[in-house]
């Protein structure tokens, strides 16, 4: 056993990094810093920057152009992109359809999709989520029906409401779960479709959430007509691929990283903020929090780590994902409540609305901006992606054989 | 030892109760929180409404001067109405704070202003934070300078809530000692629209508005002074822990609603075959919600009750109070939004506004840990 | 609304104060103090001086030789038997199993049994719980079978075997709760006797718990004969005296009183515990423990309050008293944990079994040797008279609605 | 970075676990324990059978002194599986604390005295704490005092864990300075039965034996000191948390046994007709007690790998899972006895006994606050 990195570990290291300090755009930065809602271009930016150098698609294999990195590898690029503070490339296309497709896909989907997602030429988005049916996924309505078309060839005609469904007004492509067969029981008779975003009948409407980000959307379909050459897997299968999907997005939920990054912003405004005349970081009490914090998150730093050993030795990530995810929700949602109470009145104001130009008084310091609607959106950690609750369902069964 | 309500105060509940159940709906609300009901955060019928039609700013004010007759008991019944229906109107810092520095005062003042209180032409904002303060009632930069017969004031006061559409600021100063000293701190009662008044206006999180308020050389006269010149941190501390407690009442409102509306969803709601109200882990979640609750409510009464006491007695009652409405606040919070899952964290249903008022008031007149600090150098 | 007490109640609690200063047994207090093991007749000794006096059971009305209070005067009672650190009387006669006679037993029943509970001349304990069967009371497998004497009078033949019952090595009499018709379902076919515990046939085992007491036994019941006439109630209805009782169990649950001494042990102990040279108090970590303490406490005497408050007005003592179960243990526990943390090495000698005269070098201050077994078997609290888990089921229901 | 075993640790992980679960019954310690298998706490076939059987004494130590050539991963492997059982045997005093000071010093002492600790010939208690000191090591009363060739101790040290069957006591003493100095501590390694010692024995809560133990002008030569005169703490801080990380090594067998007695009772246990294991809550709160053994597995890890660092940062490390294990301890023995019970708190089942040791853990070496403090000072 050994804590120390590598020599090639540490020169990799070192190229990460400097590859981000040379190329990470400055105006991408300098929006992030001021809390401003980034556009659809700007949110793609440093992906394609990535794409260009092979490195927007950390897990993937090298058959499918990503850079066939291991496990510590992968984590040593999460940890210098954080420790830079780099926007995410988004998830959709790189870390949740691709490895589907990858998996299930035919040699015609892969060889259409994955490029441009490796690229950031296409953004995706994920219909899963259904009114009525939160965590619930197996528990779906939106129907597809097969049919023939007047080309001789096979379709679907979707018809349904997804919900929850993120960055969906600036997707391109969507992948669907839909119901094939509404006979058959709960989780069968799903399939996994691909679906053009541009394609007559589908309307995006925006749900706000408390922040005041339009984050999330509902989408309907209405007759959307999908090619039946855009399912993946095999029709009434797609609980396998959505379980698949599933097990990889829980790996790398727990954002030790990021997290390590947003106890130090806390601590840069514990600095700054008085209280009875000294820094707040002097109060005890205060103190003591964050640094309970830093020990949650050695805990779960570790944790992963050893995850990460597991699977590099071969084991798959498995249930015990599911341990990073509670983890490492509860540790960014106490962030932000930190985060929330150290800025003390000035938690109060809210400024989206304002005109960009109107900066003429600034009010109270720039860090307590977003205080507040970043704790009130990260409530949202604990109830997306599987609820902290579903995930000790999933615990007590699958690890504990409860 | 008595725990029940005379029926005066019976009467007040209900009918405040009935008023707001009827015309303060969520979407009657929300319609004055976006502005599309006039301006943003204030509609002066619901003021005058409250004025006329309910009476109730008269609430703790004598009969002497037009009002009810009532006191904190009164202030508390209104303020958990207030809460259960998540009001806006600024009854706290006009009612309970504008009317708590003028009863403490009397005189002249005090025969002028409450009857214009109660007939709703004076509304009032309390300008008492300041960008360095935090907490500390008397970490002032904020200066009065004796000039003359009156008083010249400077400073910049922040996140005074309801300014924009107050007629009259209270407003903590200091005219003498240092920064945080506890003697020579001077409250004023000024129009709003004085001559060197400025003011930034903004949105609250919480659907209020709050103003950054800056002074240049604002004249006032000696009569605008509210108790005696630099002696006035324990009249700000008893206002405050007056407010305190009221603010503990909105708060059991807030909290009470947000178990109710959790409890209806989940009754409602279904996943994997059943409402989610039938898992355990939810039930007994919901159990420990109620269990906040109810506890947020003895201490607010206990709080209440012990206003009058001496000064440590009642700070050390109201700390703890405001202690334990935090918890609540904060775990009550937490759990509706997490119960109803991602319908919590939209602006669409009520829960997600109930949850932004409650976690606002975690932090109003001090955080859990600033009371806490304040109860144990209280205690032995 | 008024908090204070009327010059009645003040004269009330002057009253039981100099009662309990002159009367309280020195001998009694100096043995507690020590936390020496309490024989038989200690623990009845103070009891026999309050039913001299009429006050060793102020919950019960008058006509059965009860003081008569009301609920204030009940309150100041427990208040000022715990500012004087009275041992308590035991509950199992004077607020269990009489409350039962008192609403369901037979004059003869209320004759025999009511004055002796009152003057403390007879011991009794409970034979509720069986193996098997914990929170689930009406799981119940020892059964009663009733035939026809010699005499030509009527008995019960019982058989079985009961465990958790609480100083059942000193008991005189037991409350059982038996099962006299097997094949009615479980809540039904129950029977409530009166069963004299030096009948043939009754084993008692101790179960030595964590901190080394003898507490709690099991009872064996092997052809025990019980007269028909020492039957609560009518036969098979013996689970509607279990409901009442158990009712009645979790008033005064909340342990205000006796908590508020507790909190003033655990600061007398951080006094004295240095650290660094100055007193534990001092820590500002260990403080905040006390203060979140007391202002937890504070909620819970006025959450009491208020529920006594209703009762006064008419309502019975209802679901609501698990609050106060729930919040009393869960305080209960907390003081016994700062205790331990407090007492430092000292925690971990273990004194009984020491013999009495060995005491020549006095091992740790006297207020750490009982802090480990405190702790230990505070445990219960959470467990017995209904777990906390159980506790929150019957709010759930009863009042959430759940 | 590698997270695997070296195929001989993993031999040595299989050795002891097969040979604890063959030999160390519950009820064979509950022997020992209660004294009905020779002295109470104390059966030296079991200690020699760890001797000449297993070998695992030396784990720590080189192949030059007789030992297997491990280091703190071996102490790790042992503590843990000896946290499985539930041993009493004082592996942590002897090898790790005792084994700790010779490895560290060095030269003719540790030639001498390891290899008799490998053998099972020496066994060592560390008697370190005072009544006043709590876990401030150099919170010393106990004073050396410098005398012809070699010292007199005098003083007394509190709850020494093993003493009555120790062959030496390992004393922190100080020789210089004030109370509280970090300067002026002095390390001996004194035999038992040196003149002069006199102790006090007693049981502990958790199973094992516990001394005070008096020393009245005790003569000791000059080869009895551990390292340089005065210059002690450096010393003595480096093996403390070197048993520090043993320590939670054992809290994640005791740990983990406690979790697995826990799903074994809870589906079995039977309440209102179904196995408690299928109450949602119950498994939720396993759960939970899951995720603090895995934490403190990876913490106890982490600390242990980093026990070859600076100074600082191994203090770091170590406090940082001193206090997850701390929490792992108390949430996992009070989760434990919760779910099972009054059954739970009983002395008849092996649970209520993993509780006690877990119990008694929390505060070894320094209670959670304390790690914190000292983990806030060394931050930053």
């Amino acid at each position: 056993m050994d804590l120390n990195f590598s020599a090639e570990d540490i020169a990799f290291r070192d190229e990460v990094r400097s590859f981000i300090a040379e190329n990470y755009p400055d105006d991408l930065r300098a929006k992030a810093d001021e809390g401003e809602e980034l556009s659809k271009e700007d949110l793609l930016k440093w992906h394609r920057i990535l794409g260009k150098r092979g490195w927007s698609a950390p897990a993937w294999p090298t058959q499918y152009g990503g850079p066939g990195w291991n496990s510590i590898q992968r984590y040593i690029w999460s940890e210098e992109c954080a420790r830079a503070d780099t926007i995410a490339v988004l998830p959709f296309g790189v870390t949740m359809v691709a490895p589907v497709i990858m998996a299930f896909g035919t040699e015609e989907q892969k060889a259409k999709h994955l490029p441009a997602i490796l690229k950031g030429d296409l953004w995706w988005c994920q219909g899963y989520s259904e009114p009525g049916a939160g965590s619930d996924l197996a528990n779906l309505r939106t129907k597809a029906e097969r049919f023939t078309g007047d080309d001789g060839k096979e379709y679907y005609r979707v018809n349904g409401q997804k919900t929850w469904t993120t960055m969906a007004q600036h997707a391109d492509w969507g992948f669907f779960l839909v119901r094939t067969n509404p006979t058959a029981k709960a989780q069968e008779g799903i399939s996994f479709l691909l679906i053009d975003m541009k394609s007559p009948g589908i309307t995006v409407r925006p749900i706000i959430t408390l922040g005041g980000e339009h984050e999330v959307n509902e989408v309907w379909l209405e007759d959307v007509i999908v090619p039946v050459e855009n399912r993946v897997f095999e029709e009434n299968k797609g609980w396998t691929c959505a379980k698949y999907l599933l097990a990889h997005e829980r790996t790398g939920i727990a954002g030790v990283a990021r997290s390590k990054r947003g106890v130090e912003r806390v601590k840069t405004i514990a600095r700054s903020e008085m209280e009875d005349g000294a820094p707040l970081i002097k109060n005890p009490f205060f103190k003591r929090k964050i640094a309970e914090l830093e020990v949650d998150l050695i805990a779960l730093e570790f944790t992963e780590l050893r995850t990460l050993a597991g699977e590099a030795s071969g084991k798959g990530p498995g249930p015990e994902s599911s341990l990073l995810k509670i983890k490492g929700t509860e540790i960014q949602q106490r962030i932000t409540e930190l985060a929330l109470e150290a800025v003390g009145h000035y938690g109060a104001p809210y400024f989206r609305g304002f005109g960009e130009g109107d900066n003429e008084h600034p009010i109270g310091p720039d860090y307590a901006h977003r205080a507040a609607p970043t704790y009130f959106n990260g409530r949202k950690t604990s109830i997306y992606g599987g609820s902290n609750e579903i995930q000790r369902n999933i615990i007590a069964k699958a690890v504990l054989g409860l | 030892m008595d725990f029940n309500y005379t029926d005066e105060q019976t009467m007040l509940r209900d009918t405040v109760a009935r008023y707001l159940a009827d015309t303060y709906t969520f979407d009657a609300r929300m319609a004055v929180v976006n502005g599309t009901a006039g301006k943003a955060g204030w509609n002066p019928a619901t003021w005058q409404a409250f004025a006329q039609e309910l009476g109730i700013l008269g609430a703790p004010f004598s009969e002497a001067h037009g009002g009810l007759g009532g006191g904190a008991l009164e202030n508390m019944i209104v303020m958990e109405e207030f809460g259960r229906a998540l009001v806006i109107e600024p009854y706290l810092s006009t009612v309970v704070i504008g009317g708590g520095f003028l009863k403490a005062v009397g005189g002249a003042i005090a025969d002028t202003v409450i009857p214009q209180i109660i007939e709703g032409k004076v509304v009032i904002a309390f300008a008492y934070a300041e960008p360095q303060g935090r907490y500390n009632l008397s970490d002032l930069r904020t200066t009065a300078k004796k000039e003359g017969a009156g008083y010249v004031l400077n400073g910049h006061k922040a996140v005074v809530y309801g300014a924009p559409w107050a007629t009259h600021l209270i407003v903590t100063t200091r005219s003498g000692g240092g920064q945080r000293d506890k003697e020579g701190v001077s409250v004023f009662l000024v129009p709003a629209d004085a001559k060197g008044i400025t003011r930034r206006d903004y949105p609250t999180v919480d659907g209020s508005q709050a103003s950054e308020v800056y002074f240049e050389n604002v004249q006032v006269g000696a009569d605008a002074l509210l108790g005696e010149e630099g002696k006035g941190l324990p009249l700000v501390e008893q206002v405050v822990d007056e407010a305190t407690a009221a603010l503990c009442a909105e708060a059991c409102g807030v909290t009470r609603t947000l178990h109710a509306l959790t409890l209806d969803y989940a009754k409602q709601r279904k996943q994997f075959g059943k409402a989610i109200a039938e898992f355990q882990v939810l039930q007994h979640r919901m159990v420990d919600m109620f269990l906040e609750v109810e506890q947020a409510v003895s201490m607010t009464l206990m709080a209440t009750l012990k206003l009058d006491e001496k000064p440590l007695d009642r700070a050390k009652a109201v700390s703890a109070a405001k202690i334990k409405i935090a918890k609540a606040c904060k775990a009550v919070g937490q759990g509706a939004v997490q119960i109803h899952g991602g319908m919590g964290i939209t602006t669409e249903l009520a829960t997600g506004h109930f949850f932004k008022r409650a976690t606002m008031i975690e932090g109003q007149f001090g955080s859990m840990d600033h009371h806490l600090a304040r109860f144990e150098a209280l205690t032995d």
